[in-house]
């Protein structure tokens, strides 16, 4: 075990696995000589070299385009998206090719894709540093889409995510890259992808969340103790496949979900865990089904406080939970 | 190579194998084309993209190219894939979607098939590119002697894909090689309306590459250019933008009107230089065939595609599972489920070829 | 009232616009000498002019690009996508500044396009001529998403559209356009965003739906009528924003809803529907909320019948619905 | 203009109030600039991008514009704006997100005004490229006589948006200018790394337009060779692109260290080509302006930055419920519940500023 930062964290991954590997590549904006904007990919090219760290122009399309086609071709590329903001511009090559690669392909040629963003505000960033744009990537077949909370789950899901066969979005909330530090396993160290993770047990409410905001979540609970009310926080982990057996099991046991994430609330993803608990935990319930989310607005640069699910707005749908 | 007389054979390295090689396919190309048009008119075919007019382009590259190396083609590359060597039937399961469809109904694409090095050209345009350039960048990395060829339409060099991955390329190099197939159109678009610039094969320059324009109804000019640039590139020279010019004489895709975006008398004009009537013209002039072999040919390769097509279209066709298969190695349990009620629900009801 | 085709009405709204408002032009590919591939935009360019009527290079990102700049600066530009499966291209464009331009420039710029798009299967158009796309623009504050399914609402909607100070992305049911006519009011006429329409009243179980998967839920409830079920058939027509009064009115009659459309399942617009019942029509249920979709694979060439919401789905959620 | 001497003013047809408001207004924006990185630093600004060393091309190239021509920035532009007229009060309320912030403190662009034709700055890179050929092709349908200049990084023309936009352009010709501020880098990616071409301005021939380079850090070069182009583009010419090769002195912004990718000398070697440094001694050598009014200018416009930022600093910030401003013209009742919602949850919580 060693103490790390979640940026840390995943820089630890990548170097384990391109040692592991020599078929693991890093690319994107700044990755190399400048060990990536966030530090995630530190040292790597000195470590590894200018083939294997690769300072791509700035062109998102052709990052994850170049990555598909690396994958086709055998190696197992990391592409870095400097912000998540920014993955629009390679959204056709996401959407059209990544993950439809294997089935247009009919399984011939595959592409197992890592790609690597940074999501969530909390960093003053503003409308196109902040944004968590993780829905559109769940209503995408094809892709597996993950965000870890912390730095060992960065570490074991980012292995696990290099390691899986299909292509992988990887989000990291950003204000957690410098922010948190805790005991990381050493060495080879993976998490399941599709296995929530039960932060806090609890039997009145269940708060289900994933990202930064299960911090968020947690002091809400802290508070809603005091207030004599045990809420569950469980971190989804991985929101395609998502663990729905987690999520039923603690429905079961609340009957009282309240749903939390950052990106805004329509069509975001925590609409499609609502529909599930209104499909199959229907004669669990005790309460309506609450989602805490950020507002249908662009992200904004100031007050941004205000705009997410912070701890006031979740206790607030606790409270109301349990008074219905 | 109008106007003066055209150079032997032996002049341009060539044997004669080469040339009825190329020939001979060049006409397959043609009489499978029409077949599938017609198999697309007899709704066998959801939707056909002619290659009639663009035959010298398909060959000659695919001419150019070793069995190892690897073509990312757009949806109009049949001549390509019959020149390495894919078998009409393997075509003709593919789009009529038997149940030996190498690509299992999944999409539209003509062909594809790792065994040929040949990755099924996705609809969207020009975003094939980038990845050309990726598979080769891996090939670099990997220490493979391979090329890469990516073939795009001239509509195709308007997209950010062409830019951003021909650009990627230029700073990276790695062994690849662009071909964009110049028929002058992009359905209606006319390549005038398309870009302010006189050529394509000029756009090379904003990457500093060599950009290099070919007659692209001159199936030996096709070969020999991409010949020495693939091997060029094989040896780590840096990545070349080929425009071959050439002429669509069909129409975009069985959904389209040709008619009205162009006149009758563009298309004519164009047909005269028919490349595979060119083809046929020197080799007669050179000898190298005569006019009852051609006769010969032309009747064999009639003769085998309409039994190719007889076949298959006795082949049974695909199970509606298949629409489940290849999304994922290891599938969510969300599409599982959902395979679960298909089967359920195909038990019910009538089970119809798509 | 004049007899049209789906195609026909859009292409009489156009031109209705165009006549009435010259800031009012039409852009894309195929859209000026050949009137678009699904000839919507047919004999404009004569009527119009070639500056009014504008042939694009093969540049999604471009037309959106080129459409917003239009927009700000006093023009009424309607784009056309020639499928919306291609829109991705221009997602950047769409999303980082078409949904943000009037929160980015605080309302000193603004731009009023409508994006029109194709959209659906049905026509064996395999996995890039089928696509329904609506939810990721659903999960983009800034936008309005419009879907009609008769050409009367083609009309009347994307007249309201053209005049709308928002932007708004237009789908048309691809399989519609030539399959289906009707009597369209002539001349001015116009259809509010955000209203739905009631296509059929039942008692028994709500479908809510939207595009041309109307048509198949009417063929679920002419069958379910047989066996005794009595199905209400929702026709959202607008999808941001929705007609939540509509939806609630319908679930609390029925108690149970039934939603339907043919995009992937996961995280598509009908679990947005789903959550929304989930937390304020709780109490209205006798059954779980029920969703049929698309499923989660790419839209396949072969057996789109069974990929899609097809009435033999339709009606055997109504029978789980009843029997729950 | 190295080597020789330089020609006089009159020659290139210069008033020295032309000189003058030049000069004044590079060092007005190396001073603003040099405040807006302290706030920064001291936590009243987000994020800055540092516009030292590049202070020409964005006076030269603002000087250049009329005052009914629209600017489309990078978000590195903060010369251009000054240049325009902007007032430094302004950019101040802007950048502080003060009650009078113009654009209501919902995005980083450093400035946009509609009174000023200056649209605020996207972040995403290019992305405002085919905004301006936008806006230029609706001037041209309504017949104005305005330009329309957009100004972006080298970075930026890696990106698909600048090919598509530019190449759209090229085609359909409305009045747009394309001006690439190459400061060689884009944040630690040096623009040899960023694409094959040796220059920017070559690329134009990829769209069969114009394409010229100009020393980017000579302000009067900047300024003439745009006035040139700006008027003939304003008369019906074609849109030409003009690369002006700078150098970023600063930071990428501040959350950058530039040591980690680049080498102090070189960063030594351009600081003795700073762009005021040389209109400076331009001016003293050609008699406009002497050492002591230098002075005097330099001691004014400091003092001038420095009460504006006092007073600035004292606005009141904006209220929360801006958030939900400008979001539409009419807004979906999921959004006004939701702004609803905020107004009493912030009766509940402390109001604390952005
Ligand atoms: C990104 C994208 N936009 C639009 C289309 C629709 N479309 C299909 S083919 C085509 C024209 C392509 O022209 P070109 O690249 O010249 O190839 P050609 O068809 O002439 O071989 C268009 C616009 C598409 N397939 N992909
Ligand atoms: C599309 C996009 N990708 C990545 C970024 C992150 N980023 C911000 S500025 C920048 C470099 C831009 O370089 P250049 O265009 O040369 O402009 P400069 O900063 O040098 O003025 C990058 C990569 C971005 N803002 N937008
Ligand atoms: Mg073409
Ligand atoms: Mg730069």
């Amino acid at each position: 075990m060693t103490v790390m930062t979640f940026a840390k964290a995943i820089n630890d991954a990548l170097r384990h696995e391109m040692k592991r590997d020599e078929r693991v590549v890093v690319l994107g904006e700044d990755v190399g000589v400048n060990g990536g904007v966030f530090r995630c990919t530190e040292h790597l090219l000195m470590e590894f070299g200018p083939s294997r760290v690769i300072d791509t122009p700035l062109s998102e399309s052709a990052i994850i385009g170049v990555a598909i086609g690396m994958a086709m071709n055998g190696l197992r590329p990391v592409a870095e998206i400097q912000f998540s903001d920014f993955i629009f511009g390679g959204f056709e090559q996401l959407v059209s090719n990544l993950a439809k690669i294997r089935y247009r392909n009919a399984g011939h040629y595959f592409a197992p894709v890592v790609v690597r963003a940074p999501v969530g505000g909390g960093v003053r960033g503003g409308m196109y540093h902040s944004q968590s744009p993780e829905a559109y990537f769940a209503h995408t077949a094809g892709l597996k889409v993950v965000i870890p909370s912390t730095p060992s789950d960065a570490k074991g899901l980012l292995i696990s995510s290099i390691r899986d066969e299909d292509p992988v979005i990887f989000f990291e909330p950003k204000r957690l890259y410098h922010s948190l530090r805790e005991d990381v396993p050493d060495g080879d160290y993976t998490v399941p992808l599709g296995k929530a993770r039960l932060v806090r047990e609890g039997d009145d409410v269940s708060v289900i969340t994933y990202g930064a905001t299960v911090y968020d979540a947690l002091e809400a609970a802290e508070r809603a103790a005091k207030e004599g009310v045990s809420v569950e926080v469980l971190d989804l982990r991985t929101i395609v496949p998502y663990d729905w057996e987690a999520i039923s099991r603690s429905v079961r046991k609340t009957g009282r979900p309240v749903i939390a994430h950052e990106a805004q609330r329509t069509a975001g993803f925590g609409a499609e865990i609502a529909a599930m608990i209104a499909e199959r935990e229907i004669y669990s319930l005790e309460a309506p089904v609450l989602r805490v989310t950020g507002y249908d607005t662009p992200f904004p640069l100031v007050h941004e406080h205000h705009y997410l699910p912070n701890p006031e707005r979740i206790l607030r749908a606790i409270r109301r939970s349990v008074a219905s | 190579m109008r106007g003066k007389a055209p150079p032997d054979p032996e002049t341009l390295g060539l044997s004669s194998e080469d040339l009825t090689r190329m020939y001979r396919t060049m006409v397959l190309t043609r009489v499978l084309d029409r077949y599938l048009l017609r198999l697309q008119r007899m709704g066998k075919v959801a939707l056909y993209a002619e290659t009639i007019g663009e035959e010298a382009v398909g060959v000659g590259t695919g001419y150019a190219l070793r069995p190892e190396d690897v073509l990312f083609p757009s949806y109009r590359e049949l001549g390509a894939f019959l020149m390495r060597g894919v078998p009409v039937s393997e075509i003709l399961d593919r789009m009529l979607n038997t149940v030996d469809d190498p690509l299992k109904g999944h999409e539209f694409a003509i062909f594809g098939d790792r065994r040929y090095n040949i990755v099924p050209a996705p609809t969207p345009v020009a975003t094939q590119i980038p990845l050309a350039v990726g598979y080769a960048m891996a090939s670099k990395v990997k220490g493979e002697r391979i090329v890469v060829m990516t073939i795009f339409g001239d509509g195709a060099t308007s997209k950010g894909d062409f830019h951003e991955g021909v650009n990627f390329a230029s700073v990276h190099k790695p062994p690849v090689v662009f071909v964009c197939r110049n028929n002058q159109y992009a359905i209606s678009t006319h390549v005038s309306k398309q870009t302010g610039s006189s050529t394509i094969a000029q756009k090379a320059v904003a990457y500093g590459l060599e950009g290099i324009r070919v007659d692209g109804n001159d199936v030996l000019a096709v070969y020999l250019t991409t010949r020495a640039v693939v091997e060029r590139v094989r040896d780590g020279g840096a990545p070349v933008l080929i425009e071959a010019l050439t002429y669509r004489l069909g129409a975009h895709t069985t959904s389209d009107d040709p008619k009205r975006y162009r006149t009758e008398e563009e298309v004519q004009r164009w047909a005269k230089l028919d490349p595979i009537e060119r083809m046929r013209g020197y080799l007669i002039a050179k000898g190298v065939i005569d006019e009852e072999r051609d006769v010969a040919l032309r009747a064999e390769i009639e003769g085998l595609v309409a039994a190719e097509v007889e076949r298959a279209l006795q082949r049974p066709g695909l199970e509606p599972a298949v629409i489940f298969e290849d999304v994922y190695a290891s599938p969510p349990w969300t599409l599982l489920e959902q395979a679960e009620e298909l089967k359920e629900l195909s038990g019910l009801q009538k089970v119809t070829k798509g």
